[in-house]
């Protein structure tokens, strides 16, 4: 028997970049295929040449024996193919229910029949475990959510096969679960699932089979007997990572982040405090939409505080500029690294030496071109950057890469205090382990980290000290003694210990 | 509301142009001397002509004076306001419409005077250029015609139109063609730039819109050129006149704008007070042109200061 | 809604001014005419909003005017074409050029603003060439044809019409958000019981002008279209991001040229009804600015020119409200003509300020409740 | 740089055609025009490419021009103040405009098209008010002021500041980006070599104004600032990505509203120096289209509307490109002139589209390397 889905030869050029060098893959009905790799690898511009977003240069697509070529989105949806796509693309003007139908609208004659939409959408949210009005406006959900919507989206096509391209990559635990359910009963209806995901656990868990692509090549398949931690690592990175998570047990020295009484604009009723000493890595946990973003913004003063004193140091920080925040020595790497992190037209060394750059000037404002390139070889070895050669814009990069620029751009500024929103969203094992080995080194300088995850693992594993929100509120504090993977679930629902 | 307030008389122009702000200063003189309530509107383009016509007569003015910008396709609007109040056509006629009469210059005689002041400037011929601000209005397609006819000594004929794309000539005079500038004046001085540029020989400009001559006159200072090249002018812009008497200019022809804005309120007036005397026979008020030369530019000036009260 | 609710308002508020202020703004005659005008001038706007709505911008309304306006005259009367074969061949060439912006800025990727600013340029320069910039008019001939835009509707047949179209619109309202549904039906019938008693006070000679109707029709159409259908939805949603509608499946190419087709076709019909209405036109300026004052009452009506957003009611009304702020001028201080523009440009400015702090103002009491 | 380079392929092109065309156009005299004209309105250009630069657009320019055009000479002919007042005053209230455009769009995020569309109404609105719509001028008075516009330079001290101007090219092309350093340099050089030979054979009456000299200065000044100094890559980058330079640190909305500021006094004294230059101004059309044209050859010249892409050379090159095509149709072919709009509008288009074609092509170039 054929398999429902094959690839074969697939072959993709960017300009100075060879994406996928003669790629074969094949999914059966009701298989999910685990496909990884490290950031750049060419997952994302396999699965959307799979879904006629891209074209592919060479090879052959067969579904269901098949032979296919899609030359737009719609004939892959026809065919059965839909994508979630990694990056988040909802028609922010819409609302919830307009956006799952959109482009798929019921109608009679060209009319769209709203009210049925609103109701089919409702149960399709529903299954991607988001109880939420379908007529609320996406322009009010926070990421965590709109990749909900996304999911459901997809759900709602009914696919044959469905791909999902890092879907849990704002999701916390709970939305895991819920989408790996769906999943299983997808499996049992038959549809074959592709899913892509940095998070080798989850990878575990819902894989029956697993490919891996590097640089391009494909470089081997694991069957779900063969799928552990180690294998799959060693296969993507082509050696093994000793020491994951690196242990810490540095000294922890005074507060240098005090926050006191911070109100948010998302929770004006609720108000926060905490403190982070020097040498301390604070860990932030919470549910989608708990506010922990908003949080992070507020501190850095790039969203509006309605109240609340912020210090660094002992000294007050104004809110409402982050340049004051910068002045007195946080950073903060945001969680929509394309909007709030890079400029996407710019190159990488421009954007390592965005926040440098006034520093390092000459007298009269001229900027220091050799402080520039030093900022860029520097953060570049550092972060072991890959680029397409100089000059790329960081826009075509891969997220894994993308997110070390925007990382790097702040450490060239040599932080205090370095906030960090979901740092390890999209970004592969490697890349991790070095954001992991970062964050240690800094806290081992004396500096204090304070970041943001959904992912349970890393929260657990990094965290000196761990916060859990719960609908904008400070549900609780958990001490590395104390944490456990049930004691952050408790919390974050807005139980006790 | 102007329910009891006295009557009210409205002046139309073809457009912007300090032509008009003379015109205006007469119909306000008239305004004041009459103690009557006078309106000048000036639009831009055939579209907001229109406008304001329908607006004065739903304002209910007593009388309107307007300067059509293209009056064979104007008729309908100009007769419905005229069915409504006291309707004369000034500076540029409408004959076909049910105006009461028109009051203002031939357009293409003031062009053949005009072109004789050029015959007097350049008496052995020459490369002659014309300047205009735009050839859509029909004052402005005589007036440039006349001098044309004049030019070329060809008979009378009002109708006759030559295209601006080709070049005429006799065995004296060469008529390079006709420059448009849209009012832009910067354009406007660019032509003549490019004029000189294109012809060093140029023997005389002409420019048919108040606020060419000075254009012109601006071109040759700043290339150096004054007093060699012949200028002939049309209106009475202050520096056409300053040119005048510096010797820079040969004439200008000035028709008499403050009087068409005067006498337009003057008349309008009397007939809404019901005397129909001042309606002519003919339906034409002439108010002739007339060429001013280094000679008559003094007193003219200084005459046309005292009508605007300067 | 909302934003339509706003600019709604400041008309209102305008037009009680000027009964106040003129005692013969509500006159037949007088409102007559505003109708006339806010047909002939609306139906470009309604035209460019389609392509606002895509995140694009058409500058070149104002010389699609200039070509139809003055192709019109001069193929029928210099040229003596038909009218038949007139105005197959003019739209025709409006078409090609709608379809022409969309192809430069679908497929090659060129800025809107770019292309319709060539557009804007060599149209109008090419009608200028080829009619050697002459005066052109109908003098007193092709009356039938001048009737599509002078001709009128009786009363009774207009007061049909305006039922329909409040019954669609408070009906739309009702559907759409139901928070402002009261307003919008209060305002709809108020707007209704206005135009109403103007009517029964001077019923005797009073017409509606087929432009008008016309616009109706237009707006009727593009207001179903864009709310209610499939392709309205598609087109809102490439409006406020290209990649989510291409991703999902929709043919944004093909929508954006869509758009751009529509908005010179309306753009030539207004040229067309406002040629026939006024008689005559002058190549070099027929149409002059019109891309601006159509853009600007879109965007007083609610439309964002960062795309994705639209509203046909509130373009209509702010059109509505930049005539009757003209003819007002020319009412009631006729002196200050020239400061027509000054007024019409703090009016939009006061609107979208007023409609930018009453949002905030709105999401202020959302958060806090 | 490469997109300038672009742009000047094209102006030599155009340039040798015009040699070949007429054989006035290289005559001193008209040298000394072009060069006057690019330096009356390269300086409006590139005041509008900062704006562009933020992703921005202005266009009220056509406004401030005639603000400042027709307000020196009302102010210093009809109200008799002196110089320095009015210069002050006119500049001060310039100012106030940009930081006015600035403020709404920064603080209440109202889109640039919509505040500065207003801006093009009000301000000329204003002017016309004011000064009773009448024609202004200098008369024969003030002659040593409109040396400002009307001096000249001797041919001598140009050459050193062409010298210095392409010293400066060549070191910036040469430290950008080396592969282009080829095609820059040679460009610079070979048209410094064509001035340098049409100077030397006329050199007889040849001067440059000093609008010239002015632009030169502006342009040298403004290049620095976009590409040397700090705050111009703050612009870039805000340009590119508002919210992320927000998140940088940088002062965003300050950076916009010093853009708008020197885009308007670049206007104000582009305007200064025109009226000073033709010696009267009309409040009705002084300056109108001033920005279309401002815009366009911030366009052709390198400039993205999208924002984050500017390019100060290509910006007055795309100038004297349009200038020297207007030019170009009076000498040759005056007959035609009602045309040049339409070759104008031709020649932005296929430069636009000839850009596009050519990255497509380089980049299918290396993508099969
Ligand atoms: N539009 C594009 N233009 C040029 N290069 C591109 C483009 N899209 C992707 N690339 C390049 O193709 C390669 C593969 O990228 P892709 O996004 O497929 O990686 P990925 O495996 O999905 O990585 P990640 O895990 O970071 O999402 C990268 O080197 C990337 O820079
Ligand atoms: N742009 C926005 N406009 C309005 N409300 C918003 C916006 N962004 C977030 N919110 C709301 O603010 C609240 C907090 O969102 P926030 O992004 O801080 O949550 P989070 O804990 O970081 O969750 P996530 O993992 O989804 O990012 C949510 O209830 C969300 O609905
Ligand atoms: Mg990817
Ligand atoms: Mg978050």
């Amino acid at each position: 028997m054929s398999a429902l889905l094959e690839l074969r030869g697939i072959e993709k050029r960017f300009s100075g970049v060879h994406a996928l060098k003669a790629v074969d893959l094949h999914v059966d009905e009701g298989e999910v295929l685990a496909l990884l790799g490290e950031n750049g690898a060419g997952k994302s511009t396999l699965m959307k040449i799979l879904a006629g977003v891209q074209r592919a240069d060479g090879g052959e697509i067969r579904v269901g024996g098949e032979v296919r070529s899609f030359r737009s989105v719609a004939e892959a949806l026809e065919a059965g193919v839909a994508l979630i796509h990694q990056e988040l693309n909802l028609a922010e003007n819409l609302d919830v229910a307009a956006n799952v139908f959109l482009g798929r609208e019921p109608s009679r004659w060209g009319v769209i029949d709203a009210a049925r939409m609103h109701r089919e959408a409702g149960t399709w949210l529903k299954k991607a475990g988001l109880e939420i009005d379908p007529s609320t406006a996406v322009s009010e959900l926070s990421i965590g959510r709109r990749q909900q919507v996304e999911i459901a989206k997809a759900l709602a096509v009914n696919a044959r096969i469905l791909i999902m391209d890092e879907p849990t990559s704002s999701l916390s635990e709970t939305e895991t679960r819920k989408l790996f359910d769906v999943i299983r009963d997808l499996k049992a209806s038959g549809v074959a699932i592709i899913y892509i995901s940095h998070r080798l656990g989850e990878v575990q868990e819902v894989a029956d089979r697993v490919t891996v692509l590097r640089d391009g090549e494909k470089v081997g398949d694991l069957d779900k007997e063969g799928i552990s931690h180690e294998s799959m690592v060693r296969m993507m990175v082509g050696r093994d990572l000793d020491a994951f998570f690196p242990r810490r047990q540095g000294e922890v020295g005074e507060p240098v982040l005090e926050v006191d009484g911070l109100r948010t604009l998302a929770f004006p009723a609720e108000s926060m405090g905490f403190s982070v000493r020097a040498g301390e890595i604070v860990g932030i946990a919470g549910l989608v939409g708990a506010g922990r973003s908003e949080m992070l913004q507020a501190v850095f003063g790039v969203d509006r505080r309605l109240a609340g004193e912020v210090r660094v140091g002992g000294r007050l920080v104004r809110g409402g500029s982050p340049a004051e925040a910068i002045a007195a020595g946080m950073a903060l790497v945001p969680e929509d690294r394309k909007r709030d992190g890079l400029v996407l037209e710019m190159g990488v060394g421009e954007n390592l030496s965005l926040v440098t750059l006034a520093r390092d000037a000459f007298p009269g404002g001229f900027r220091r071109g050799s402080a520039e390139r030093q900022v860029e070889k520097e953060m570049g070895e550092a972060m072991r950057i890959k680029t397409a050669g100089a000059g790329q814009a960081v826009g075509r990069m891969s997220g894994g890469n993308q997110q070390k620029v925007v990382i790097g751009k702040w450490l060239a500024m040599d932080p205090e205090v370095l906030l960090l929103d979901e740092p390890t969203r999209g970004v592969d094992v490697g890349a991790k382990h070095e954001i992991y080995v970062l964050m240690e080194a800094l806290a081992e300088r004396g500096k204090a980290v304070v970041f943001v995850s959904s992912d349970m693992v890393e929260v657990l594993a990094m965290s000196d000290r761990i916060l859990v929100m719960h609908e904008g509120r400070l549900g609780g504090e958990l001490s590395r003694e104390q944490a456990s993977e049930e004691a952050v679930m408790a919390l974050a629902t807005g139980g006790k210990l | 509301g102007k329910k009891d307030e006295g009557p009210s008389y409205a002046f139309v122009t073809n457009g912007v142009a300090s032509f008009w702000d003379i015109a205006k200063s007469g119909a306000e003189a008239a305004g004041q001397e009459l103690g009557v309530d006078v309106t000048v509107l000036m639009p831009n383009g055939v579209v907001e002509q229109k406008q304001m016509i329908e607006d004065l007569v739903i304002r209910g003015a007593d009388g309107i004076a307007i300067s059509p910008i293209d009056p064979d396709n104007q008729t309908e609007v100009i007769n419905e306001a005229a069915a409504a109040t006291n309707l004369i056509t000034a500076d540029s006629d409408a004959p076909k419409s049910d105006r009461m009469f028109y009051l203002g210059v031939d357009n293409y005689e003031a062009g053949r005077m005009c072109g004789q002041l050029v015959k007097e400037a350049l008496p052995d011929g020459g490369k002659v250029m014309i300047f205009i601000g735009r050839l859509e209005q029909d004052n402005a397609k005589r007036r440039r015609q006349g001098v044309i006819d004049e030019l070329l000594d060809r008979s009378m004929d009002p109708t006759r139109f030559d295209p601006p794309a080709e070049v005429l000539k006799n065995d004296k005079y060469e008529i390079l063609g006709t420059l448009t500038d849209q009012f832009d004046r910067v354009r406007g001085k660019q032509n003549m730039d490019d004029t000189l540029t294109a012809h060093p020989d140029l023997g005389c400009a002409v420019g048919l819109f108040v606020f060419n001559p000075p254009l012109i006159l601006e071109s040759l200072k700043s290339a150096g050129k004054l007093g060699q090249v012949k200028v002939v002018g049309f209106d009475e812009a202050d520096e056409t006149l300053q040119g005048i008497l510096d010797g820079h200019v040969h004439g200008t022809v000035v028709q008499n704008p403050f009087e068409y804005g005067k006498r337009s309120i003057e008349i309008l007036h009397a007939l809404n007070q019901g005397d129909t005397s001042v309606v002519p026979e003919d339906g034409f008020i002439n108010v002739p042109a007339r060429q001013i030369r280094k000679d008559t530019a003094e007193a003219f000036w200084a005459d046309l200061k005292s009508k605007l009260g300067e | 809604m909302k934003k339509t609710l706003g600019v709604l308002m400041v008309f209102v508020a305008v037009c009680l001014a000027a009964i106040g202020l003129s005692d013969v703004f509500l006159s037949a005659g007088n409102i007559e005419r505003l109708l006339l005008r806010i047909g002939l001038f609306s139906i470009l706007a309604i035209g460019v909003s389609f392509v606002i709505v895509t995140g694009g911008i058409d500058l070149s309304i104002g010389s699609v005017v200039c070509l139809v306006g003055c192709g019109l005259p001069w193929l029928l009367v210099e040229q003596g074409w038909s009218v038949g074969l007139t105005l197959t061949v003019l739209f025709l060439v409006v078409g090609l050029i709608g379809w022409g912006h969309g192809m430069l800025i679908t497929k090659l990727k060129l800025q809107p603003f770019v292309v319709t600013l060539c557009g804007l340029l060599v149209y109008r320069g090419l009608v200028r060439g080829v009619t050697g910039d002459r005066s052109l008019g109908f003098g007193s001939e092709y009356e039938s044809l001048r009737q599509l835009a002078q001709g009128e509707l009786a009363p009774s047949l207009l007061l049909g019409v305006l039922a329909v179209v409040l019954a669609g619109v408070a009906v739309y309202g009702w559907m759409k958000e139901r928070r402002f549904r009261a307003g919008v039906v209060a305002s709809s019938v108020a707007a209704g019981l206005a135009v109403l008693g103007a009517v029964l006070l001077r019923q005797s000679e009073f017409g509606v002008k087929f432009p008008f109707v016309i616009l109706m029709v237009v707006a009727g159409l593009a207001g179903v279209f864009l709310n209610l259908t499939v392709w309205g939805r598609h087109l809102l949603a490439l409006g406020n991001s290209e990649e989510a509608a291409r991703f999902s499946g929709i043919a944004t190419d093909r929508l954006v040229i869509v758009s751009y087709i529509l908005c010179a076709l309306l753009a030539g019909l207004g040229g067309l009804l406002i040629v026939l209405d006024v008689g005559s036109a002058q190549p070099s300026d027929f149409g002059n600015f019109y891309e601006l004052y159509a853009i600007a009452a879109a965007v007083i009506g609610g439309c964002s020119l960062r795309g994705g957003q639209g509203a046909v009611i509130g373009v209509v009304v702010g059109m509505a409200l930049i005539q009757v702020i003209r003819n007002l001028i020319v009412l009631v201080i006729p002196k200050y003509q020239n400061l027509e523009f000054a007024v019409i440009g703090v009016v939009i400015l006061l609107g979208v300020i007023g409609d930018e702090v009453f949002k905030r103002l709105a999401e202020k009491r959302r958060r806090l409740t």
